[in-house]
C-alpha cells in the first residue's frame, strides 16, 4: 500500500499532488461557502475544453526540443484572422466556423514556417525570441486591425465606421458551433459541451496519432537528442519546422474553438498574454521544457483552469476579501518557477 | 638511484572501478629535479594514477584507492585537487583549462592575481581588493621566462597557437611558488615537432631548478630524449622501470604491448577465410572532427573482411567512420560497391546499407531519454520504413508498436541485454547493455557494411567478450562487412582480419592482425619504415 | 528588418504627400491627448469630433492630436513625453488629457515649469484626487461619490433586491473607486438591498483580458442563481462590462449603468450591434442599441447615460479651454462648462459639484465631478440627476 | 590575400556586430524629420531620459558580465527601491536626504530579494533569462500582497494621502513631490534653454567609475572568467555559485537605487505597475546600444538609452503624421520596440552560431 502511494506520488510529482488536493478542497470548501458545485464544476470542464486545444498547441514545439511556443500569438493571429474573415463573409453556424478554420490553418501554415524558418537559427534561445516574437507580431497586427477593410457592421466600430472592434461577439455567426452539438444539461447550472470535447479529443488524438507516425516519432527523436537523430539519417530542421508549423496551426485551431465557446473574438492586445496560462498549464501538467505528453495537457489544464475558476469565488467567499487574485498569481507562477528550476531528474 | 628522500613515493597503489580492477600494485618513487616518463597504451591507467595522485573528485566518488603516497616521505592523502595543488603538485591535463577571452598573463595567474589594497575592502571584504595588473605582468613573464618561451604575456588565448596554450597552462603551475612536482599528461599530442623541441627544453630547465616531472607521452623518442627514467604501465601492472640510457623505442614499445597471449591475436589462424572484392573505398577522405581530424586517408575494405582502425587517441581513427556516415563535415571520396556516395549526409550513408555503432554512446548512440524498443528500432524506421503499417495506401505511416516491441525483445534476448523489459529508458542502463542496444540498433537495419567505434569502451569484461562475439558472428552468418576502430590494439588483433594504423590523420600502415605487436606499436608512434614488414596492401592479409 | 524597411518607404510615400498641404494659421491650437480605441474608444472618437469641428493642426485646423500607450500603466515614461510633447508646439494654449492616466499630473508640472500659459485640463483623473489636482488647472471625474448613491437608488427604482459589485485588488487601490464601493455598502443598507461583493480576475495579470472576461462570463449565472433575477450588477472593468452586459441580459438581471457609462460601454460588442448608419450620431445610437438590448431581454432593467461620459467630455473640456482662451468663458465657473456639454450633447441633462476632500474636510474647485441621468432602456431617463443625496453620503470612506 | 580575406571579413564583422544600432539610427534618421519635434525638445527630451534611464540599464551590466545573460529579474530591486520610497513618502522626509533614505530602506529588501534570485538561477543555469522573467511575475504578487494588503494595517504607514480611506493598501498613484527632481535640481545647471540634471549625470559618471573599478577587482575578475567558462572558472577554484550570486545581488541593488532614480525624475509612481516594464526596457536599451548577452560595455548602455528613448519619443508623432491616425503611431511604437528586441536577440543567435562555425573551422586540416 504503502509503496504503491510512493510510487504514485513518485509518478504524479508533488507539484500536481499540492495542487490537486488544494483543488479539491476549494471543491470541497465550496458548497459550505454559498458556490455552487455543479456549476463551478461544470465552468472547469467548460474551460477545459476551450483551453485544451490550446496547451494542446505545446506539445509538438516541446517534443522537437523547440521548447515552450512563448510564440503562440502568432498561431493565435491566424485564428483571428480565420475568424473575422469567416464573419465577413456572412456564413452562420457550423460551415462559418469550417469557414474560420479553413481561412486559419493555411495562414497558420505560412506563419509556422516564417516562423519555424527563424527558430532553426537560434537553436538553444528558442523560448525568449519567440516571447518577443509573438509581443511583435501582436503589435503589428493592431496596426492591421485597424486598416485591414473588413466592412461587416457587426464588426467595425460602430461610432468610427471603419476599423476592427477590441470585441466582437459571434453571437448570430457561430456562436457554440462545436458546444452545443450532443451538450448534456443537467439541472440548470450542469452543462457539460460534448461536442466541444469531442473535437478537443479528435485533436487529442490527432496529436497523439501522429506522433506515433514515423514522422512524430523523429520529431520526438529530435527533441529527445539532435545528434542522434542526425546520426539515424534526419533532417533535423525541417522536423523541428514542422513541429513549429503544427503548434502554430493547433494555435490558431485552439483560438477558433475558445471563440466559439467563449462567444467573443478577442482583437488588438487580447493575443498578448494567451501564450502565458497555457505555458502554465503544461508545465502545471507535468511537462518539462523538452518532453510534453497527453496526459500532461489533460491534467495541466485541469488543475490550471480549475484554480482559476475556483480560488477567486471560494476565496472571497470565505475571507471576504479581494486577496485571492493575488493568492491565484503567486500559486500560478510560483509552480511554473519550480517546473523551470527542477534538476531533470532520471527516474529510478 | 639518487640518494636522499624522494620527493614523491607512490606504494601500492591499487583501484577499482565497479569491481572492474584497473590498477594493481603500482609502486614508483621520484627524486627533485628527476623527470619520469609513463608510458603505456590507452587504458593502462596511466590517467587514473594521476588522477589518483591529484586527488580528482572521480576518484573518491567511486570509493577511493588503495596503497599510499608519500610526499618527502610523509604520508599524504589528498581529498581534492586543492590539497594536491598545496601539497605543491601541478597538473597539465590533456584538454586545455583556458579561458579564451583572457590573456596569457590572466590566465597564468588565474585565482592566484596580484591584489592592492583598498578602503572598500574592509566593507565588502577581500575580493573587492583590485587587482595589481603589474605585478601580475611580472609574475607572467618570470614564469615564461622560466619556460624559456617567447610567449607574448598580453595576448589572448584565443588568439595564440595550440603550443603557447601550453606554454600557458605549464607557466600557470609554475607560477605557483609551492610547485616542486609537475605532471603533464601528453603536452606534445597538440604540438608540432618545432614546438615539443622547445617544450622539451624549457622542461629540461625546470628539472635543472630541482622540480620533478612526471611526462605522459605516446612519443617514445621524447621521452627517450627527456625523461631521466621511464615506468611502463600495462593492464594496471607497472610492467618495467628503466633508465631511459638502458633503452630504445623498440624495447619501449614492445614493453608497452607485448603480451605473452599473442598467439590469441589470430583466432582463426588455420580457417580459410573469403573475402570478395573492394566494397569500400576512400579516396584522400578528410574529416573536420574537433580532436579527431582525418587528413588524408586512403583504405580499401574487402566484402565479408573485417577490418581494424588502430592507432592513439585523438590521431584520427574516430574521425574516419563518423566522416563517412556524415556526422562531420567531410571531404574527398568515398565508394561504395564502386559507386561514389555523396558526403555529409547520413540519411544518403545509411540508405547505401551502412551503420555505425558510434563511440560517442551518450551523445550519439542513444536516445537516453526513450526506451530500449526506440532506441533500437529507429534507425531502421526512419530509413528503411521498418516497423511501419501503412494506413490509407501509405498516407500515413503508422508505428506499428507490436513489431517494434517484437523486434526489441529478440535482441534483448539475443544479446542478453540486461533490462526490465523493451519500454526500459536507455539512460537506466549500464554501460555494456546501453553497447549492446546500441549495436542492436545498428543490426535492425541489417547493413551491408557496419562501422564499429570503441565497442568495448566503458564496459566490463563479460559484456566485452559478448560484443565482440557477436560482431565476429554476424559477420560469418551474414557476411557483414565490419569496420571496427578500437584504442585496444590487443582487441583489435583479436577480431580483425587488417588493421590500419591511424597516425596524424593519415594512415601510417596497413598490417594483417597477426603481424608482430611491436610493428603496430611502431606504427602507432609515428615510426613508419622502421617496422619490420612493409605495409599489407588490400587483400594481403588473410583473405 | 524587411519588414522595418517596408514599413519606412511605405511611411515615407505617405508623408510626402500629407506634406503638400499648407498650415493655414489657426490663432491658437489645443492639445488633446487620449487613449487608443483599443484601450478607450470613447474619448479617442471625442478627439475625432473636436477635428470635424476645428480642423487638425497639419491641415491648418485647432486641433493637435497624439494617443498614450495601451499598457498605460507600466509606461508612463511614454504618456509623459506624449503630453509634453504638446506643449513644444508654441500655439497650443490649452492642453486636453482623457483619460488622466497615470503620469498626467507630472506632464502638467513637466508642461507648467516650460510654458505657464497652457491651460492643462485633465479628464477622467486615474490619478489620485489630491495628485492630480497639483498641476491641472481643472479636471472632470465622473461622480463616483454622488453615483455610489444613485446606482443604488436607481436599482432600487427597477426593482433590485441586491447589489452585486464585482472588482479586483487592483481596481479597490484607487480612492474614488474604493470609496464608492465603500458609499454603496451603506446606500444598500440604507435603502433595504443586499450588498455583496465579488471579485474577478485582474484583466492585467497573467491571464490576459480574456481569461478575465471569461470569469465573467461562467460566473454571472451563477451569481444570478445565488442572489436572484432582482439584482443588479455592477463591474469596475470596462472589458468586463461587455459579457456582464451580455449574461445580465440573457439570465434577466439588473445593469443599471456602466463604470464610465456611454452606450457604446459594452453594448455594442456584447450585443453585436451594426452602428455604421449611426456613426457619430448619439441618440440614433441609443435608439438602436435600445432595440438591441430590448430584442436580447432587457428591457427596463438595463441603462447606461445617453451621451458618452468619455466622449463629451473629451468635447466640452476642449472647448471650455477653448472659450477661456477667447475670453468666453471663466475657469471654475460651472455655468460656463454646463454650456460647453449642452453644445456637444443637446438635450442631455447634467450635474456636478466641486470635489469634496474627506481628508481635509474642503471642496477642491480645481476637480469636478459630474454625472448624467441614467437612461434606462425601454424605459426612459430616470431622473437621477434630480435626486437629492443626503449628505453624509459625501463623508464615507 | 589572406589579408584582404581578412580586411573584408572585418568590415562585415563589423557591420554585423552593430547591426542593430545602425538600423536604428536609420529609422531615426528617416523618423525625426516626419515627427516634426523642434531640436530643443528632441535634446531635452534626450537628456531626461539619460539621466533617467541609463542607472537601471547599467544595473545589468554586471549579471552579463558573469555570463548570466540579461537579468529580467532586476524589477526585484526596482519593486524594492519602491518600498523605500513608499515609506520615505510617509515619513515626509524630502530632498536628496529622503532619496538616500529610500534606498537605505531599499537596500537590505534588495539584498535578500537578490539573494534569492541568484539561488534561483543556480539551479536554472543555462536558463537564466525565462526563469528571472517569470520570477519577476512571482515577486510582483508576493509585492502585491504586501503592499496592499499589509500596509497600513500591519505595517503602520501614516499618511493619509498614501492609505486608501478604507484604511490599508498604498493607493494606486503617489505623488513623490518630496523627492521629485530632487537629485536632479541639486545642481541647477541650464545651458541654452535646456536643463542638464548634472547631479544626476555626476551621480551616473561615478557609478560607471565604480564599474571601470569593479571590473579591476578581484571579484570583478572572477565573473569575468566563470562568464566565459565556467567548468575551467570552477576548476581554478573559484567559487562559481557564489560568485553567480553575488552578481545577481549588485545587479539588484543597482536596479533598486536605479528604480529610485527613475522615479525621483518621473514624479509620481505607479505603485503596482512602475517596476513592471523596468527589465522589459532596460533589456530593450541595452540591447539596441549593440550589446549581446555576452557582452556589453558602458558605451552601449548609453548609445542603446539614446537610440531607443529616440525613437520611443518619436515613433508615434512619426506615425501618426506619417499615417494620419493617431493611435496607428503608438501601436508602431509597440511593434518597433518588441520587434527590435526579438531582431537584436536573432542576430546574437545567428552571429554566436557563426562565431562557433568559424571556431570549428579553424580545427580543420589544411586542406
Amino acid at each position: 500500500m504503502k509503496e504503491k502511494l510512493q510510487s504514485f506520488i513518485e509518478n504524479a510529482g508533488w507539484p500536481r499532488i499540492i495542487i490537486g488536493l488544494f483543488l479539491l478542497s476549494l471543491f470541497i470548501a465550496a458548497p459550505f461557502v454559498g458556490v455552487r458545485l455543479d456549476a463551478s464544476l461544470s465552468d472547469t470542464l467548460v474551460r477545459v475544453g476551450m483551453n485544451g486545444v490550446l496547451v494542446l498547441a505545446m506539445v509538438p514545439m516541446v517534443q522537437s526540443g523547440c521548447g515552450l511556443n512563448f510564440g503562440l500569438p502568432l498561431g493565435i493571429i491566424a485564428g483571428l484572422l480565420g475568424a473575422v474573415t469567416s464573419i465577413q463573409i456572412g456564413i452562420t453556424g457550423g460551415i462559418g466556423f469550417l469557414i474560420a478554420m479553413a481561412i486559419a490553418v493555411p495562414l497558420a501554415v505560412v506563419f509556422g514556417w516564417m516562423y519555424g524558418q527563424l527558430l532553426n537559427r537560434v537553436k538553444g534561445d528558442e523560448m525568449m525570441i519567440a516571447t518577443y516574437v509573438g509581443f511583435s507580431s501582436v503589435a503589428l497586427m493592431c496596426m492591421a486591425w485597424l486598416l485591414l477593410p473588413y466592412t461587416s457592421p457587426t464588426m467595425i466600430w460602430g461610432y468610427g465606421g471603419s476599423g476592427l472592434r477590441t470585441t466582437i461577439s459571434v453571437e448570430g455567426f457561430w456562436l457554440n458551433a462545436l458546444s452545443k452539438y450532443l451538450h448534456i444539461q443537467i439541472g440548470q447550472f450542469f452543462y457539460i459541451p460534448v461536442g466541444m470535447y469531442l473535437f478537443f479529443g479528435l485533436m487529442v488524438f490527432l496529436v497523439w496519432g501522429f506522433f506515433r507516425t514515423k514522422t512524430g516519432t523523429a520529431i520526438t527523436a529530435v527533441g529527445s537528442n539532435p545528434e542522434f537523430a542526425r546520426a539515424s539519417g534526419i533532417d533535423v530542421d525541417k522536423m523541428r519546422t514542422i513541429s513549429v508549423v503544427l503548434s502554430t496551426v493547433l494555435g490558431a485551431i485552439g483560438i477558433l474553438v475558445y471563440e466559439q465557446s467563449f462567444g467573443f473574438i478577442q482583437l488588438y492586445m487580447g493575443p498578448f498574454y494567451m501564450a502565458f496560462p497555457a505555458v502554465a498549464a503544461i508545465l502545471l501538467g507535468g511537462a518539462s521544457v523538452n518532453k510534453a505528453s497527453m496526459m500532461n495537457v489533460l491534467v495541466g489544464t485541469f488543475l490550471f483552469q480549475g484554480i482559476l475558476t475556483m480560488t477567486p469565488s471560494v476565496i472571497n467567499s470565505v475571507m471576504q476579501t479581494d486577496m485571492s487574485e493575488v493568492i491565484r498569481i503567486i500559486v500560478s507562477n510560483g509552480m511554473i518557477l519550480y517546473a523551470l528550476t527542477r534538476k531533470v531528474m532520471v527516474k529510478r | 638511484m639518487p640518494e636522499g628522500v624522494p620527493l614523491l613515493k607512490m606504494e601500492n597503489i591499487g583501484k577499482e572501478f565497479f569491481g572492474n580492477r584497473v590498477l594493481y600494485d603500482v609502486s614508483f618513487s621520484l627524486m627533485p629535479g628527476e623527470i619520469m616518463g609513463l608510458v603505456g597504451e590507452n587504458g593502462a591507467g596511466k590517467s587514473t594514477l594521476m588522477n589518483i595522485l591529484f586527488g580528482m573528485s572521480v576518484i573518491q566518488e567511486t570509493g577511493g584507492y588503495e596503497g599510499k603516497i608519500f610526499i618527502d616521505g610523509e604520508e599524504k592523502t589528498f581529498k581534492d585537487p586543492f590539497d594536491a595543488l598545496e601539497a605543491g603538485i601541478g597538473m597539465v591535463h590533456q584538454e586545455f583549462s583556458l579561458i579564451p577571452g583572457f590573456t596569457a598573463t590572466e590566465n597564468i595567474l588565474l585565482n592566484r592575481e596580484s591584489m592592492k589594497y583598498n578602503p572598500l575592502v574592509e566593507v565588502f571584504g577581500d575580493r573587492f581588493k583590485t587587482l595589481d595588473r603589474q605585478d601580475m605582468q611580472k609574475r607572467a613573464e618570470k614564469a615564461i621566462d622560466t619556460l624559456g618561451v617567447a610567449l607574448d604575456p598580453d595576448t589572448l588565448i584565443s588568439e595564440m597557437p595550440v603550443g603557447h596554450k601550453q606554454f600557458t597552462e605549464i607557466a600557470r603551475e609554475i607560477d605557483r611558488q609551492k610547485t616542486r612536482l609537475l605532471v603533464l599528461d601528453e603536452p606534445t599530442a597538440v604540438l608540432a615537432e618545432s614546438e615539443a623541441t622547445v617544450l622539451i627544453d624549457a622542461l629540461k630547465k625546470l628539472a635543472a631548478q630541482g622540480i620533478a616531472i612526471i611526462f605522459i607521452s605516446h612519443r617514445l623518442q621524447e621521452i627517450i630524449d627527456l625523461c631521466d627514467k621511464i615506468v611502463v604501465l600495462r593492464d594496471g601492472r607497472v610492467i618495467q622501470e628503466a633508465r631511459t640510457e638502458n633503452t630504445n623505442v623498440r624495447q619501449i614499445a614492445s614493453w608497452m604491448v607485448g603480451r605473452q597471449i599473442s598467439g590469441e591475436a589470430c583466432p582463426d589462424e588455420g580457417k580459410e577465410r573469403t573475402c570478395g572484392d573492394v566494397i569500400l573505398k576512400t579516396e584522400h577522405l578528410w574529416v573536420d572532427m574537433p580532436g579527431e581530424t582525418v587528413r588524408d586517408v586512403s583504405i580499401e575494405v574487402r566484402r565479408g573482411e573485417i577490418f581494424g582502425l588502430g592507432g592513439l587517441a585523438g590521431q584520427g581513427k574516430v574521425g574516419i567512420p563518423n566522416g563517412i556516415m556524415g556526422l562531420y563535415i567531410s571531404g574527398g571520396k568515398v565508394f561504395v560497391r564502386g559507386k561514389e556516395i555523396k558526403l555529409n549526409d547520413p540519411a544518403a550513408s545509411l540508405n547505401e546499407g551502412m551503420a555505425f555503432v558510434s563511440e560517442d554512446r551518450r551523445g550519439v548512440g542513444l536516445l537516453l531519454d526513450e526506451g530500449i524498443d526506440w532506441n533500437i528500432t529507429f534507425t531502421a524506421m526512419q530509413i528503411q520504413e521498418k516497423f511501419i503499417k501503412k494506413l490509407f495506401g501509405g498516407l500515413i505511416k503508422w508505428r506499428d508498436d507490436k513489431a517494434v516491441t517484437k523486434c526489441t525483445e529478440d535482441f534483448i534476448k539475443a544479446l542478453e541485454i540486461r533490462c526490465t523489459g523493451p519500454k526500459q529508458r536507455a539512460v537506466e542502463l549500464s554501460g555494456g547493455n546501453q553497447q549492446k542496444v546500441c549495436l542492436a540498433k545498428a543490426f535492425a537495419v541489417a547493413p551491408e557494411i557496419l562501422f564499429v567505434s570503441e565497442p568495448t569502451r566503458g564496459i566490463d569484461v563479460g559484456a566485452k567478450k559478448l560484443v565482440l562475439d557477436t560482431l565476429r558472428r554476424v559477420n560469418e552468418e551474414s557476411g557483414t562487412t565490419i569496420i571496427m576502430t578500437s584504442s585496444e590494439l590487443e582487441e583489435l588483433r583479436s577480431v580483425c582480419d587488417r588493421i590500419a594504423i591511424i597516425n596524424e590523420g593519415r594512415v601510417s600502415g596497413i598490417l594483417p592482425a597477426c603481424s608482430p605487436a611491436e610493428e603496430f606499436g611502431l606504427l602507432m608512434l609515428g615510426h613508419v619504415g622502421e617496422g619490420l614488414a612493409e605495409p599489407v596492401p588490400a587483400g594481403n592479409g588473410r583473405c | 528588418m524587411k519588414k522595418h524597411a517596408v514599413c519606412f518607404a511605405v511611411a515615407l510615400v505617405f508623408a510626402l504627400v500629407f506634406c503638400g498641404s499648407a498650415f493655414a494659421a489657426a490663432p491658437f491650437h489645443i492639445g488633446v491627448a487620449t487613449l487608443t480605441v483599443s484601450q478607450a474608444e470613447d474619448t479617442y472618437r471625442g478627439a475625432e469630433r473636436l477635428i470635424k469641428e476645428y480642423g487638425d493642426v497639419a491641415n491648418g485646423g485647432m486641433i493637435r492630436h497624439v494617443t498614450m500607450p495601451d499598457n498605460f500603466m507600466s509606461e508612463m515614461e511614454t504618456t509623459i513625453s506624449q503630453i509634453v510633447g504638446l506643449a513644444d508646439d508654441p500655439k497650443v494654449k490649452v492642453i486636453v488629457v482623457d483619460d488622466a492616466i497615470p503620469g498626467t499630473t507630472e506632464a502638467f508640472r513637466r508642461v507648467k515649469e516650460k510654458r505657464p500659459d497652457v491651460l492643462c485640463f485633465a479628464g477622467e483623473p486615474q490619478e489620485d484626487p489630491a495628485v492630480i489636482t497639483s498641476t491641472a488647472d481643472f479636471s472632470i471625474g465622473v461622480d463616483n461619490i454622488m453615483r455610489g448613491y444613485l446606482i443604488i437608488n436607481t436599482a432600487k427604482k427597477l426593482g433590485a433586491k441586491t447589489f452585486v459589485h464585482i472588482s479586483f485588488p487592483r481596481h479597490m487601490s484607487y480612492e474614488l473607486l474604493s470609496r464608492r464601493r465603500a458609499i454603496m455598502e451603506q446606500a444598500c443598507k440604507d435603502l433595504g438591498l443586499k450588498f455583496a461583493f465579488e471579485s474577478a480576475p485582474d484583466p492585467t495579470s497573467d491571464v490576459g483580458v480574456a481569461g478575465a472576461q471569461q470569469f465573467i462570463l461562467e460566473k454571472t449565472p451563477a451569481w444570478v442563481n445565488k442572489y436572484g433575477k432582482d439584482t443588479a450588477f455592477f463591474c469596475t472593468n470596462d472589458a468586463q462590462t461587455e459579457p456582464l452586459l451580455k449574461q445580465v441580459a440573457k439570465y434577466g438581471a439588473i445593469f443599471v449603468e456602466p463604470d464610465l457609462p456611454s452606450p457604446l460601454m459594452g453594448y455594442p460588442g456584447a450585443f453585436g450591434i451594426d452602428l455604421t448608419k449611426e456613426a457619430g450620431n448619439w441618440p440614433a445610437i441609443v435608439k438602436k442599441v435600445e432595440a438591441a438590448v430590448v430584442k436580447a431581454g432587457g428591457k427596463g432593467r438595463m441603462g447606461t447615460w445617453a451621451y458618452s461620459y468619455g466622449w463629451s467630455t473629451t468635447c466640452a473640456l476642449a472647448e471650455y479651454g477653448k472659450r477661456i482662451v477667447e475670453g468666453k468663458a471663466k475657469l471654475y465657473n460651472l455655468k460656463d462648462l454646463w454650456k460647453c456639454y449642452d453644445k456637444f450633447t443637446p438635450g442631455a441633462a447634467w450635474n456636478g459639484a466641486p470635489y469634496f476632500d474627506v481628508a481635509k474636510g474642503i471642496k477642491n474647485k480645481k476637480l469636478t465631478l459630474v454625472y448624467q441621468d441614467t437612461y434606462v432602456f425601454g424605459k426612459g431617463y430616470m431622473k437621477a440627476t434630480d435626486e437629492a443625496v443626503p449628505e453624509k453620503y459625501l463623508t464615507i470612506k | 590575400m589572406a589579408d584582404r580575406n581578412k580586411g573584408s571579413m572585418n568590415l562585415k564583422n563589423i557591420l554585423a556586430n552593430n547591426a542593430v544600432p545602425i538600423i536604428f539610427i536609420g529609422l531615426s534618421a528617416i523618423a525625426i524629420p516626419i515627427s516634426g519635434f523642434s531640436g530643443t525638445y528632441l535634446i531635452q527630451e534626450m537628456l531626461t531620459r539619460l539621466a533617467r534611464n541609463s542607472f537601471l540599464v547599467l544595473s545589468l551590466l554586471i549579471p552579463i558580465l558573469a555570463g548570466m545573460g540579461l537579468n529580467f529579474g532586476m524589477v526585484l530591486g526596482a519593486m524594492a527601491g519602491q518600498i523605500g520610497l513608499i515609506f520615505v513618502t510617509d515619513w515626509a522626509v524630502s530632498g536628496v536626504s529622503g532619496m538616500a533614505l529610500a534606498a537605505l530602506i531599499g537596500t537590505p529588501i534588495a539584498v535578500v530579494l537578490g539573494y534569492i534570485c541568484g539561488a534561483v538561477l543556480n539551479k536554472a543555469k543555462g536558463r537564466e533569462m525565462v526563469t528571472s522573467y517569470i520570477l519577476g511575475f512571482f515577486v510582483n504578487g508576493v509585492y502585491q500582497l504586501i503592499v496592499l494588503y499589509t500596509m497600513g494595517k500591519l505595517i503602520p504607514i501614516s499618511n493619509p494621502q498614501l492609505v486608501l480611506s478604507r484604511g490599508y493598501g498604498i493607493r494606486n498613484a503617489i505623488n513623490l513631490t518630496g523627492v521629485r527632481h530632487a537629485l536632479d535640481n541639486l545642481i541647477p545647471f541650464r545651458i541654452s534653454g535646456i536643463d542638464v540634471p548634472l547631479a544626476t549625470f555626476i551621480f551616473i559618471g561615478m557609478f560607471c567609475l565604480f564599474i571601470v573599478w569593479f571590473r579591476k577587482t578581484k571579484i570583478g575578475q572572477d565573473m569575468r572568467a566563470l562568464g566565459q567558462d565556467m567548468k575551467v572558472a570552477e576548476e581554478a577554484g573559484i567559487p562559481v555559485e557564489r560568485t553567480r550570486i553575488i552578481a545577481i545581488l549588485i545587479s539588484t541593488i543597482l536596479a533598486c537605487y536605479g528604480q529610485i532614480i527613475f522615479l525621483q525624475n518621473i514624479g509620481t509612481m505607479n505603485t503596482y505597475n512602475s517596476h513592471e516594464q523596468a527589465g522589459m526596457f532596460a533589456i530593450a536599451a541595452i540591447l539596441i546600444g549593440g550589446a549581446s548577452v555576452s557582452r556589453a560595455t558602458i558605451t552601449n548602455v548609453f548609445v542603446g538609452v539614446i537610440l531607443f528613448h529616440l525613437m520611443f519619443v518619436v515613433s508615434p508623432m512619426a506615425g501618426k503624421e506619417l499615417i494620419g491616425q493617431a493611435q496607428l503611431g503608438e501601436y508602431f511604437r509597440v511593434f518597433v520596440s518588441y520587434g527590435i528586441i526579438a531582431l537584436a536577440l536573432v542576430l546574437h543567435a545567428w552571429r554566436r552560431m557563426r562565431a562557433k562555425a568559424e571556431a570549428r573551422r579553424s580545427l580543420r586540416g589544411e586542406e
